[in-house]
């Protein structure tokens, strides 16, 4: 059954991610789910790097025991997993940050979070 | 803190845990996988440990000045290792042709050859070095911030 | 002279403007030294003259910022109601705004690619 | 010496950054030596930034290919595209270098004593150092992925510098805005970056800008790429984040991240000029830069006004500055398919765009510090709650001077010769450009005068009895940016002749760049 899925099927995927993580970056004013819908959005990118990479049918890029055929390119994978590695530090020091701003304010609500403005 | 059996079973386990983490290290130059993948795997651990045990006990195992000793010196390896190729070009493979890790790999399908790949291996065990005492004192820290404990130097 | 920055209209040269700006101080000093001999400081010549009231402290005396330019804002009210408005603090909307600019600007892009 | 220069475009990123983990282990024992480690790393690459200049304005562009056999293989034999992760600096990369090693060396000898007493200061200069690592690479990278990697080396830097005094409330509501904002747009830098490498294959920037078509998804591809980095410069209308961020880092962070928004200036006029430089569709960037330009001088200057709190409203100073750049480098961009036009005015333009970045590099950051050293003794960023300062603080107040002439644009300083440069060249395009901009200049005369006296005028108030001079490694931070500004005003033309004409000439002529990666064009 696999070959009968469109080959831009994952693309879709990744759109929708991104489509709903923007929605909940905008909507939600809580900022744990602020940060959810930036890790969200985070893995919409990387669905979408990771399957510019694929090709029909290939094996994974990795010169041991492969079969003859066609190989999946390893660029977008390296890419992919470069942006996961700085999304992972990204994501752990807005959450430390979220913990201090709680600590400090006693609120999670970004409307309430707001002593820098004007 | 959990009961008993979750404590036994994490005592155990986190042994293969850190041995698949550190095999994950070892190979990242001919299996998927690499310095990261390896230290996330053994800060997974880690992890159990904390959800095990308390963040108190676990910080006593890890101290957080080791940790940033640790975390440092991996960096250090690896752009030292990157500069010992600084003779030709940063970050050029001096190591191939040597002894240690030096084959070149075959062309085409074939088994894994450890022996392959140069300061790759080497550059893997020193970001394995760094990202499982980073990880693991990022894990800490917020175990501790969300205990409501302040986190000192 | 390589100090000369030239633009077209005019040149701009920091070095002659320098020269004059001397030329005028000294000429500034030249009338000073021509003013009043009889002051002296220390004496009550020196003292802040309010019309014969009480001088206020220090730190009442000095004009806060808040009543600089009050003419100003009270005359751009209405403008600054409405620049203010946008700056609400809230991290959203800030990524609101950003959505929007981006999707605007593709359109334009777009579009004027297909008028091309 | 001639090694040293062959290597010296990886060698400018990579000492900070072993620096950075070294200060740690270092900083452990002696925090003298921890200092110094920090300080010596700093000159030597300014000294490096410095002689890689020099070489350029001799021998052209240099290109360094990371892990090959020799720095200038840039294309492996058989091979017809360039594979490895490669280096390109270029007359516009070393000129925002520069700025960068000036600003960084004076921000860390500024820190020294401005966080002397805050907790966890080798983590402090980690993390400034790993920024200074990031600025650099997002300078002089030849290639769009590690663009973004650097971009998120400096943005993640930079929010833990602005949360680091985690006392105060506010600095970790900046930070958080700031890191949002930085991951958001950095992920459609690479959302972007992902749809030219679904169409082209390559990552390389000379490479694709030799191969791009200007497509649908190219076009899609621009507008992300220009609105995210234009969002992290702080452009009129995604400012909001700017001075919520600026205004409550350390001040030599903040006087670093203005320099980190230069950076992702660069970044976009090089997605503008050398990747898309043959296919853009020039007039209608050029003036949606140049709108977004007008807006952003006028809304930051007159945001500027109404500030109370000293750092707010230096940093709305910095977007209205902002703008001048926009506007003069937009002119450019939009008489770029025009040769007439460029030569009449178009290149004036851009000179003075890119002079100015210069100026606002130097006199910004003294701005700000002079902010931080207020801050120091008073305790407060609140203007309502200053006054008679000047009584105490001889020497910040006398580079509060300078760098409010110079900001405001009055004769000598710096900050008029570009802008005049701006004036002359922008009013031929269209004169409603000029009359924004002188009326934006007067408004900046008129708030930092209304600054300057409530903090330093007036007789000296009680409550800042026990105020003194800042520390002299404070006053040695920002004599360096004052003497950089004095000199830019004795000496503009020599400036604009040796480092703004190359830089803005690589704007123009996008063919140097692209055939030192890949060979002579076919």
């Amino acid at each position: 059954m696999m070959e009968y899925i469109p080959l831009d099927f994952p693309f879709l995927a990744a759109a929708l991610l991104v489509g709903i993580s923007f929605y909940i970056i905008i909507f939600k004013k809580n900022l744990i789910k602020l940060i959810m819908g930036i890790a969200m959005l985070a893995a919409g990118v990387n669905l979408f790097l990771v399957s510019l990479g694929y090709r029909a049918g290939g094996t994974a890029p990795i010169y041991t025991d492969v079969p003859e055929g066609p190989m999946v390119m390893s660029v977008p994978q390296a890419l992919t997993l470069t942006s996961i590695v700085i999304n992972v530090a990204v994501l752990a020091l807005m959450l430390t940050m979220v913990i201090r701003i709680y600590r400090h304010t006693g609120s999670l609500d970004s409307e309430k979070s707001r002593r820098l403005k004007g | 803190m959990l009961t008993k059996i979750v404590r036994t079973v994490a005592n155990q386990l986190i042994l293969f845990i850190v041995i698949f983490g550190l095999y994950v290290i070892v190979h990242g130059h001919i299996t998927p996988g690499g310095g990261f993948q390896g230290g996330a795997v053994v800060v997974s651990g880690i992890v159990m440990l904390l959800v095990a045990f308390s963040s108190q006990e676990l910080k006593k195992l890890l101290r957080e000045r080791v940790l940033s000793i640790v975390e440092s010196s991996g960096a250090v390896i690896f752009i030292g290792l990157a500069f010992a190729g600084i003779g030709t070009v940063f970050f050029y493979n001096l190591l191939v042709g040597t002894p240690i890790f030096g084959r070149v790999p075959a062309i085409g399908p074939g088994p894994g050859d450890i022996w392959t790949g140069g300061v790759i291996p080497l550059m893997n065990f020193a970001v394995g070095l760094k990202v499982i005492a980073g990880l693991s004192a990022v894990v800490l820290a917020l175990a501790l911030f969300s205990g409501g404990e302040e986190v000192e130097e | 002279m390589t100090f000369i920055l030239g633009s077209g209209y005019a040149f701009w040269n920091p070095l002659i403007w320098i020269i004059v700006f001397m030329l005028v101080m000294v000429l500034v000093y030249f009338f000073r030294r021509r003013g009043q001999k009889a002051y002296k400081k220390g004496t009550d010549q020196a003292r802040i003259f309010l019309c014969g009231e009480e001088v206020p402290e220090a730190g009442e005396r000095h004009i806060r910022v808040g009543n600089i330019y009050w003419g100003f804002f009270e005359t751009l009210k209405e403008y600054y109601n409405l620049i203010l408005r946008p700056h609400t603090g809230v991290i959203n909307d800030y990524i609101l705004w950003f959505v929007a600019v981006t999707a605007i600007s593709v359109l334009i892009l777009l579009i004027a690619g297909l008028a091309k | 010496m001639a090694a040293l220069i062959t290597h010296s475009p990886i060698l400018i990123i990579v000492i900070p950054l072993l620096a950075a983990f070294l200060t740690p282990l270092i900083g452990m024992t002696s925090r003298k030596a921890r200092n110094v480690l920090v300080v010596v790393s700093l000159v030597f690459v300014a000294f490096l930034v410095f002689a890689l200049a020099r070489d350029i304005s001799i021998n052209g562009i240099h290109v360094y290919t990371l892990g090959a056999t020799s720095p200038d293989l840039s294309i492996p034999t058989g091979f017809m595209v360039p594979v490895r992760i490669i280096l390109e600096v270029d007359g516009m990369s070393v000129f925002f270098g520069i700025i960068w090693a000036i600003v960084s060396l004076a921000a860390a000898i500024y820190s020294l004593s401005h966080i002397a007493s805050e907790t966890g200061q080798n983590r402090f200069f980690t993390l400034l150092l790993l920024m200074v690592t990031g600025g650099f690479g997002m300078m002089f990278t030849g290639d769009l992925f590690n663009l973004f990697v650097f971009l998120e080396i400096a943005s993640i830097a930079g929010a833990a510098l602005i949360a680091f005094r985690t006392k105060f409330a506010d600095t970790q509501e900046g930070g958080f805005k700031y890191i949002v904002v930085s991951a958001i747009a950095s992920l459609m830098v690479l959302f972007a970056i992902g749809l030219l490498y679904a169409q082209y294959n390559s990552l390389n920037i000379a490479y694709l800008a030799q191969v791009i078509q200007y497509t649908t998804l190219d076009k899609i591809a621009l507008g992300l790429f220009l609105i995210a980095f234009a969002m992290k410069t702080g452009m009129v209308p995604l400012h909001l984040w700017f001075p919520d961020a600026y205004s409550v880092a350390p001040a030599s962070i903040t006087g670093m991240l203005v320099i980190t928004s230069h950076a992702c200036m660069y970044a976009a006029f090089r997605i503008c000029f050398t990747l898309y430089g043959g296919v853009i569709n020039a007039p209608v960037v050029g003036w949606i830069i140049i709108i977004f330009g007008l807006l952003t001088m006028f809304v930051g200057v007159t945001m500027a006004v109404f500030q109370k709190d000293v750092m707010r409203f230096m940093s709305y100073h910095a977007i209205s500055q902002l703008g001048y750049m926009w506007v003069g480098v937009g002119v450019g961009l939009a008489v770029l398919g025009n040769p007439g036009l460029l030569a009449t005015y178009g290149r004036d333009a851009m000179s003075g765009g890119i002079f100015h970045i210069l100026n606002h590099a130097l006199y910004k950051p003294l701005l700000f510090f002079t902010g931080g050293a207020l801050f120091h003794y008073t305790g407060t960023r609140d203007l309502t709650k200053m006054g008679g300062l000047a009584h105490k603080m001889k020497w910040t107040t006398i580079l509060y001077i300078i760098g409010t002439l110079s900001i405001s644009g009055i004769p000598p300083l710096n900050g008029f010769s570009s802008k005049i440069l701006i004036y002359e060249s922008v009013y031929q395009f269209n004169p409603i450009l000029t009359i924004t901009g002188i009326i934006v200049s007067i408004l900046t005369l008129a708030s930092f005068t209304k600054a300057f006296h409530s903090a330093f005028m007036g007789a000296e108030l009680p409550e800042y009895k026990e105020v003194k001079e800042v520390p002299r490694s404070m006053i040695i931070g920002m004599v360096i940016l004052a003497a950089g500004i004095v000199f830019v005003t004795l000496f503009p033309s020599l400036i604009v002749d040796w480092i703004i004409h190359p830089a803005a000439d690589a704007l123009i002529d996008p063919g140097p760049y692209i055939s030192a990666v890949t060979g002579a064009i076919p």
